[in-house]
C-alpha cells in the first residue's frame, strides 16, 4: 500500500487529535498524577475513549468493533503520545485485543464487550525479569485437575492492580530459553493464589509486581493452543510493540514541536536562540530522525495488516528506531530548554519521562536492534 | 485483466523478445554502462541493438511524451516496466544526465522548439550531456558565481571556469549556469545550453582520493552562445538550476544503499560473530537503512501525491548520504585489512576501498550536509534569522 | 623516608586516632553530609565530634593557611591527606560552597580583613553559604543580569530576583552578584556578600523533574549590604564570578563518572551477557570513561604547572558532564523496568531513575554545554567571528 | 607519573618535530607514493631516523640503544603520523624491539645492531585472517630436527617483502583459539619455503602475505619460551597497538590543525567557514575527542612504562579511542574542506587514507572495545 494516509485515516487523525488536546491534554496527566492515583490513569476517560470507539478499534466489526488495523491503532497512539494522555489502551486495546482475537469465542465473548464498553482493563503478564526476554519465561503451569495451576511471578505488569484480567504467559512445556511449550492464560484479578504489588514508575504509570502461588484455572482459560502459545504471544508483543513505537512517535514529536516554538521565542544573548545555527542544525537532524521512526513505524503497521512475512522484521526496527529517535527528541529538548526545562512546572520533563517507560516496554531499542541482526543472518 | 495488468504482460512480452541475452547479465562497470554521445563507442552489437530498440519504442525515456521521443507512459506503467526489467535483470538501454537532470526541466521551463530539439536528441542517445555548476570558490555557495556572459545582441560570450564537471571530457553539450547581470547577486544568473565543442571550451580531469573521477575542472575562455540557447527567462537561471537541483538530490539520495533493504551483515556473518561490538553498529545500521527505505518510500508516496514539502528532498538528501558514508565505513570495518588492498585484483582493483572514498563526496556534492541542514532547518522548521 | 612519606605516616596515625568509627562508613545519602552553618542538626555526636576535631586541626579546609583556619598543607600533602583519608574510608568533616567556591575566590580577590572574617567562619562550618547567579531569562547569559543594588552612600539597597540558587532555603549568607552600574552591559556588576536573614529576602524551593531538589528561587525586595560586603573592585564583579566558575565546572567535570574508574559493567555482567547490543553501548562507554579519567588527570596535572589554557576547564566541564549523562542513560538502560520505579523502597525511593534526571541538569548548570563549546571554539581554538 | 611530558621528553618532541617537519614532510610522502616505490619508505630516511637515534629508542643502552619508554617511542611517532612519514619504525622499533628484548643474548646481538644502524627491517606476521584475532593463530609449527617445521599463512605483514626478517606467532600446541601453546620465531626474510606476495594499500604502505610451507628454522630461532609465546606477543602487542594509537594522534592532530586553519580562511556565502557556530561547535567538540585521545595514550604509555597490572586494559582503551577520535578527525577535516577535500591534490584525503590502516593495524576501536569490557569482567 502507499505509504501515505488515506482519507478515512485522516479523519480519524483529525477526530483523534482534538479529542486527545481537548479531554486529555497534559493538564490532564498532571491532575491524576498530582493526586497520587492508584490507577494513573481516569476510569471516566476511558469510558469517553469507548464511546469515540477507540477501545474496540482492532476488534472485529462482526465484533462489535471498528474492525481496523495497526495503523489506525497507531494514530490514536501517536496522539496519546503527543499529549501525554493516561490510559489502558495500549495494553488492553491493542496488545490484549490482539492476542484475545486468537482465543475461542466464549473467551471473546467474555472480555470483548467490556473492552467496547470501555469497562474492562486487561494487564499483559510477560516479563520476570528486569529486561525484555519472553523466550526466558519461567513461570510454571502445571496440569492439574481440569486445567492448570500456576506459580510464578511476574514483573511491570503496567496498570496490573486496575486490571480485571491479566494475560500470563507460562510455561506449560520445554525449559526457560526454549520457545516451544509457553501457554497463554487469561486469569482473572480475583483469582486465588494470585497477589500484586503495585508500583508507581517514572511516568507515574503503575506496574505491578505479580505471584502467582498455585493459581488454579480452568482449560478454557488458555489462549489459543496449549504449548504453542509462542504464535499468541508473538502476535500480542509485536502488536504491543509498534503500538509503543507509534506512541513513542507521538512523545517525540510533541516534544520536539514544543521545543521548536521555545527555540523560536527564547531570547539569549540578545538573539532568539533558534537563530543560532548549531542549534539549527541539531534541530534540522532530529526531525529527520522522527520523520524516519515516522517512516518505519508506518511501513511496520501496513506489514503487519498485511500478514506480511517480513512484519516481524520491520516491528523491532520500527521499536528500535521510534525508541532512538524519541530518545534523542526529549534529550535534545530538556537541553535545548536549558534550566527551565529541568523544572517539574514545565512539561518537557515528562515527556522525558514518558519516553523512558515506553522504550522498555516490550524490548528497549538494543534488544531489537539485536533481533534485527538474528533476523538479518548475523 | 486491469489494464496495468494487460500492460504488463505486453511490457514482458516485448522485454522478453528484444532484450538480448547480454543485456540482461549485470553491467560489470562503468564501461558496460551505454552513456550514449557522438563519441560513444559501443562495447558489444549487443549493446548497441538494445539502445536501438528502446529507443525505437520510446523505452530510453518511457515516461516522456511521445513527441519528445518517450513513450507516453504513466507513471504506473513506468513503474510496471521497471520491475520487469527489474525481474528479467535488463540492463538500462542509456544512462544520461540528459534523462535525469535536463530532460525534466527542459518539460518545465523550455520551448516547445527546445523540447523537440534537445529531448529529441536525448532521448535517441545522440548528445551526452554534463552539468556546470559549481565553480572553484563557489562550492555549495551558487550565488557567488562568477563565470559571466557578456551581452552581445544576439549571443553571449562567456568567460571563467566551472568545477566538479561529471564527464566534462566526455560530454557533447554543458547546460551551464552562467552570471549574466552583474548588478543583481541573485537573480542575474542564466541557464545556457552549449557544445563542448564550441572554441574556447577545454577541460581537464580531477584526480581524486577515490583515484581516477569522472569529474572535470571546465574552462571557457571567449565562448560564443547563441541566444535562442537559453532555458527558461534571463537571470531566472537559477529557478531552473534549483528545480534540477532537487531531481539530482533525489538520485543522490536514493544512493543510500544500494537501493535495497538487503543487510550486508548476512554475507559477513563469519567475521560479525567474532566481533560482537562490531556487529552492535551493524544491528543499528540495519535499523538506519531499514528506516531510510520507508522513508524514502514514504516521500515519494508524498511527493507524487503533492504532499510532501518542497524542501523535503534536501532532508533526504541529508539523511540517505550520511547513511551511505556510515555504510561504507561498516564494509570497511568488516572487510578488515583485505578491504585496505588498493591495486590487487584479489581486491578487484582496490573497489572497497575506492567505494569508500567516493562516498565521502556524496555529503558534498549537489549541496552539502550543511547546506541541507540550514535548508531544513529555515524552510520546513521555518527557524528564525538570516 | 621523604618527608613527604612522614607526613604520610603521621597523617594516617592522627586520622587512625581521630577519626569516629562512625565517620569512616560510607554516606547513606545527603542527610549524612555535614553541611554546617547555624541551623545545621548534627545527625549523630560523631558527626559533631569529627568536624570540630577537623577545625582544631585545620583539616576541613587542609590546604588554606592557618591564618584563615586551614591547616596551611602543601598541595602534595593535602594530596596524601585526601588518599588515607580515601584509605580508612572517612567521610569529609564539611561540605561548603564557601570552601570550594567563596573561599578561593576571597583568597584571590578579598582583602585581609574578609580573609580572616569569611574564610575563618567557612573553615569552622559556622556559615554556610549560597551562591546567587542565575537570573529568569538570563540562564548562561550573565551579562544580561537584572538585580540591581541601588547606591545609597555606605550601603546599597538591591532589589531583584535569582534562580537555582542551591540551598538557598538552608543558607545562612549568599555570594551574589548584582549591577551596580546600569550603564555598562559588561562591566557594571559587583560581588556582594550578604546574611540571608536581612530584611527583604525570601526564597522559594524548585521542584525538579528529579524530585525535589536543593534549587531554589530567591527574591530581594529592598535588600541593605553595607559597602564593605564587596568582594573585589566596584564593577568588577564578574572577574569573581568567572574566577569562581572555573572552580565550579572542576567540580561539575569531576562529576564525569563517580570519580572512579571502575566499570559499571561488571556488576551488571547478568544482564549485559544476553544483551549483546547494549553490551557493547556499555564498553564503548568504558573507553570513554577511562578516556576522560586520563584526561581529568593530564589537566589537573598541566593546570598545576600553568601550562593548561586557561578556558580548558570548559572543555572539562562539556566532556565529563555529557559523559555523566550518557552513564547515567547507560544506568537506566541495564536496570530495565526496575530502574523505572520511581517510590518503592525496593528502589531506594527510585534512586536510579531520580539520579539519572538530575544528571541532565549538569550540562545546564555552571554553564551549557552551547556555551562551553563556544568558548572552546572562540578561546582555545581561536576561530573567528562574534 | 605526573601525566605531562617532562623536559628530556619535551626536547626530544622539538627535535622529532623539526626532523619529520624538514626531513619527512607529507612531500616526502608523496614523492614515494607517485614513484611507486616497492617498499613504500625510504631506506635513506631509515637511516637518517638511526642517526636521529630513533630506531634503537627502546633498545637498552647497555645494547646500544636510547634505553627509553613507550613514551618516547609516542612522541616520535605522534610527530610520524602528524606528517605522514612513511618509515619502518613502528613495525620494528617498537613491536619488533619490544618482542625481542625478551629473546636471548645471541638473538639480541644478531638483530638489534642492524636496527640501530638502521639497516635492518623486521617484518609482524601474526594475522591469518581479515581481523585482528592473534588466539585463532593456526599457522604450525612441528618439531623437526633440531627444531621446528613451519607451515601456514599470514597476511597483513606490513613492509614484509622489504623486510630482513620476520617475527612469526605460530602453534607449537594446543588448538586456535587457545593462547597456550603458542610461540615467537625469528624467520630469516631467504629462508628455504617461506614467500610473499606484496600488496599496495590504501595508504601507499606495502603489506605482504606471507606464505609458509615448511620452512625449517633451527631451535635457536625461537624467540622466549616454546609454547609460551603468548608472553612476547601480548608484549609486542601491546607496544605496537599503543605505538599504533599514539601515531594516530599525530595524524588526528593534522588533519584537525589543517581543518581549523582551512576554517580560519576559507570564505564562503561572504563570511569566513569558520564563523558558522555549526561548525564551530563541532570543530570544539573534536578537539576535546583528540584532547581525550591524547590523554589515554599518554595514561597507556605510562603504565606500560612502569609495568603496571592494568596497562593491558588502559593500551586497548588508548587504541580503541584513538581510533574512534582519528576516525572522526579525518571524517571530519575532509567534510569541512568540501569537494577540495575529494581531491588527490589536498592532504586531508591522504590523512583519512593513513586513519583508516592505522585502525585496522592490530585490532580495530571495536575489537579493542570487546577487550575493554571482557578485562571490566563482562
Amino acid at each position: 500500500m502507499a505509504m501515505t494516509l488515506n482519507d478515512d485515516q485522516n479523519m480519524l487523525r483529525d477526530s483523534a487529535r482534538d479529542f486527545m488536546a481537548s479531554e486529555a491534554p497534559v493538564t490532564h496527566f498532571r491532575k491524576f498524577r498530582d493526586m497520587g492515583c492508584k490507577d494513573g490513569f481516569s476510569h471516566g476517560l476511558w469510558k469517553q475513549f469507548a464511546e469515540m470507539g477507540f477501545t474496540g478499534i482492532l476488534i472485529p466489526e462482526a465484533e462489535g468493533g471498528m474492525g481496523m488495523g495497526q495503523i489506525e491503532a497507531g494514530i490514536v497512539l501517536e496522539e496519546i503520545g503527543r499529549n501525554l494522555s493516561p490510559s489502558p489502551f495500549l495494553t488492553t486495546s491493542v496488545a490484549a485485543v490482539e492476542a484475545l482475537k486468537l482465543a475461542d469465542k466464549a473467551m471473546r465473548d467474555r472480555w470483548f464487550p467490556g473492552i467496547l464498553a470501555g469497562e474492562t482493563v486487561i494487564g499483559i503478564a510477560i516479563e520476570e525479569g528486569v529486561k525484555h526476554r519472553p523466550e526466558k519465561i519461567a513461570c510454571v503451569a502445571e496440569r492439574s485437575g481440569n486445567g492448570f495451576k500456576l506459580t510464578g511471578q511476574k514483573q511491570f505488569v503496567v496498570q496490573g492492580a486496575s486490571s480485571d484480567m491479566l494475560i500470563v504467559a507460562a510455561r506449560t512445556a520445554g525449559a526457560a530459553g526454549e520457545t516451544d511449550g509457553l501457554t497463554l492464560f487469561a486469569i482473572d484479578k480475583d483469582a486465588a493464589g494470585l497477589s500484586m504489588e503495585a508500583a508507581r514508575l517514572v511516568d507515574s504509570a503503575m506496574a505491578a509486581h505479580v505471584k502467582l502461588e498455585g493459581v488454579q484455572v480452568d482449560a478454557d482459560a488458555v489462549i489459543g493452543e496449549v504449548d504453542g502459545g509462542w504464535a499468541v504471544l508473538s502476535k500480542m508483543l509485536d502488536a504491543g510493540r509498534v503500538g509503543a513505537a507509534a506512541e513513542m512517535v507521538g512523545v517525540g514529536t510533541g516534544a520536539m514541536d514544543m521545543t521548536f516554538d521555545y527555540l523560536k521565542t527564547r531570547k539569549q544573548f540578545d538573539r532568539v536562540i533558534g537563530e543560532f545555527q548549531a542549534l539549527q542544525h541539531r534541530a534540522a537532524h532530529l526531525y529527520g530522525e522522527m520523520e524516519g521512526a515516522r517512516s518505519i513505524v508506518l511501513k511496520a503497521q501496513s506489514l503487519m495488516d498485511e500478514g506480511h512475512a517480513k512484519a516481524e522484521l520491520y516491528v523491532a526496527a520500527a521499536k528500535a528506531k521510534a525508541g532512538l529517535a524519541c530518545n534523542l527528541a526529549v534529550r535534545e529538548g530538556v537541553q535545548m530548554h536549558g534550566g527551565i526545562g529541568m523544572t517539574d512546572e514545565y512539561d518537557i520533563g515528562l515527556y522525558m519521562k514518558r519516553d523512558r517507560g515506553l522504550n522498555e516496554f516490550f524490548g528497549d531499542a538494543y534488544y531489537h536492534a539485536d533481533r534485527v541482526a538474528t533476523m538479518n543472518g548475523y | 485483466m486491469s489494464d496495468l495488468e494487460t500492460f504488463r504482460a505486453e511490457a514482458r512480452a516485448w522485454l522478453e523478445e528484444n532484450c538480448p541475452a547480454e543485456m540482461r547479465t549485470p553491467a560489470k562497470g562503468d564501461e558496460d554502462v551505454c552513456w550514449g554521445g557522438r563519441n560513444f563507442v559501443f562495447q558489444s552489437e549487443s549493446q548497441k541493438l538494445w539502445l536501438e530498440r528502446c529507443m525505437a519504442k520510446g523505452y530510453t525515456v518511457p515516461d516522456w511524451p511521445k513527441a519528445y521521443g518517450g513513450a507516453g507512459l504513466s507513471p504506473q506503467e513506468t513503474k510496471v516496466l521497471r520491475q520487469e526489467m527489474a525481474k528479467l535483470g535488463c540492463r538500462s538501454p542509456l544512462n544520461s544526465f540528459g534523462i535525469w537532470m535536463l530532460g525534466p526541466a527542459l518539460l518545465k521551463f523550455g520551448t516547445e522548439e527546445q523540447k523537440v530539439h534537445y529531448m529529441g536528441q536525448i532521448a535517441r542517445g545522440e548528445i551526452r550531456w554534463c552539468q556546470g555548476y559549481s565553480e572553484p570558490g563557489s562550492g555549495s555557495d551558487l550565488v557567488s558565481m562568477q563565470t559571466f556572459g557578456e551581452d552581445k545582441g544576439d549571443h553571449w560570450v562567456v568567460n571563467g571556469q566551472k568545477i566538479w564537471t561529471s564527464y566534462a571530457d566526455k560530454a557533447d553539450w554543458i547546460f551551464c549556469l552562467v552570471r549574466t547581470d552583474k548588478t543583481n547577486k541573485y537573480q542575474g544568473i542564466s541557464f545556457l545550453l552549449f557544445d563542448m565543442e564550441t572554441p574556447g571550451v577545454t577541460t581537464k580531469p580531477i584526480k581524486l582520493i577515490s583515484g581516477n573521477s569522472p569529474f572535470c575542472e571546465t574552462f571557457f575562455d571567449n565562448v560564443v552562445v547563441p541566444k535562442h540557447q537559453i532555458v527558461g527567462e534571463l537571470n531566472r537561471g537559477w529557478d531552473v538550476a534549483k528545480y534540477l537541483l532537487g531531481h539530482e538530490r533525489e538520485m543522490i539520495s536514493g544512493m543510500g544503499g544500494d537501493g535495497g533493504v538487503t543487510s550486508i551483515g548476512a554475507a559477513m556473518k563469519a567475521v560479525l560473530s567474532e566481533e560482537p561490538v562490531l556487529r552492535a553498529q551493524m544491528a543499528l545500521f540495519d535499523v538506519e537503512n531499514l528506516t531510510f527505505r520507508a522513508h524514502g518510500e514514504r516521500f515519494m508516496d508524498e511527493w507524487k501525491t503533492g504532499k510532501a514539502h518542497p524542501a523535503y528532498s534536501n532532508l533526504m538528501k541529508y539523511v540517505g548520504t550520511e547513511l551511505n558514508k556510515k555504510r561504507n565505513e561498516l564494509v570497511m570495518s568488516i572487510g578488515g585489512t583485505q578491504a585496505l588492498e588498493w591495486e590487487s585484483e584479489r581486491s578487484n582493483g582496490g573497489s572497497k576501498a575506492r567505494n569508500w572514498l567516493r562516498t565521502k563526496a556524496n555529503s558534498i556534492e549537489g549541496g552539502t550536509s550543511e547546506v541541507m541542514l540550514n535548508v531544513v532547518s529555515k524552510r520546513i522548521l521555518e527557524m528564525p534569522g538570516a
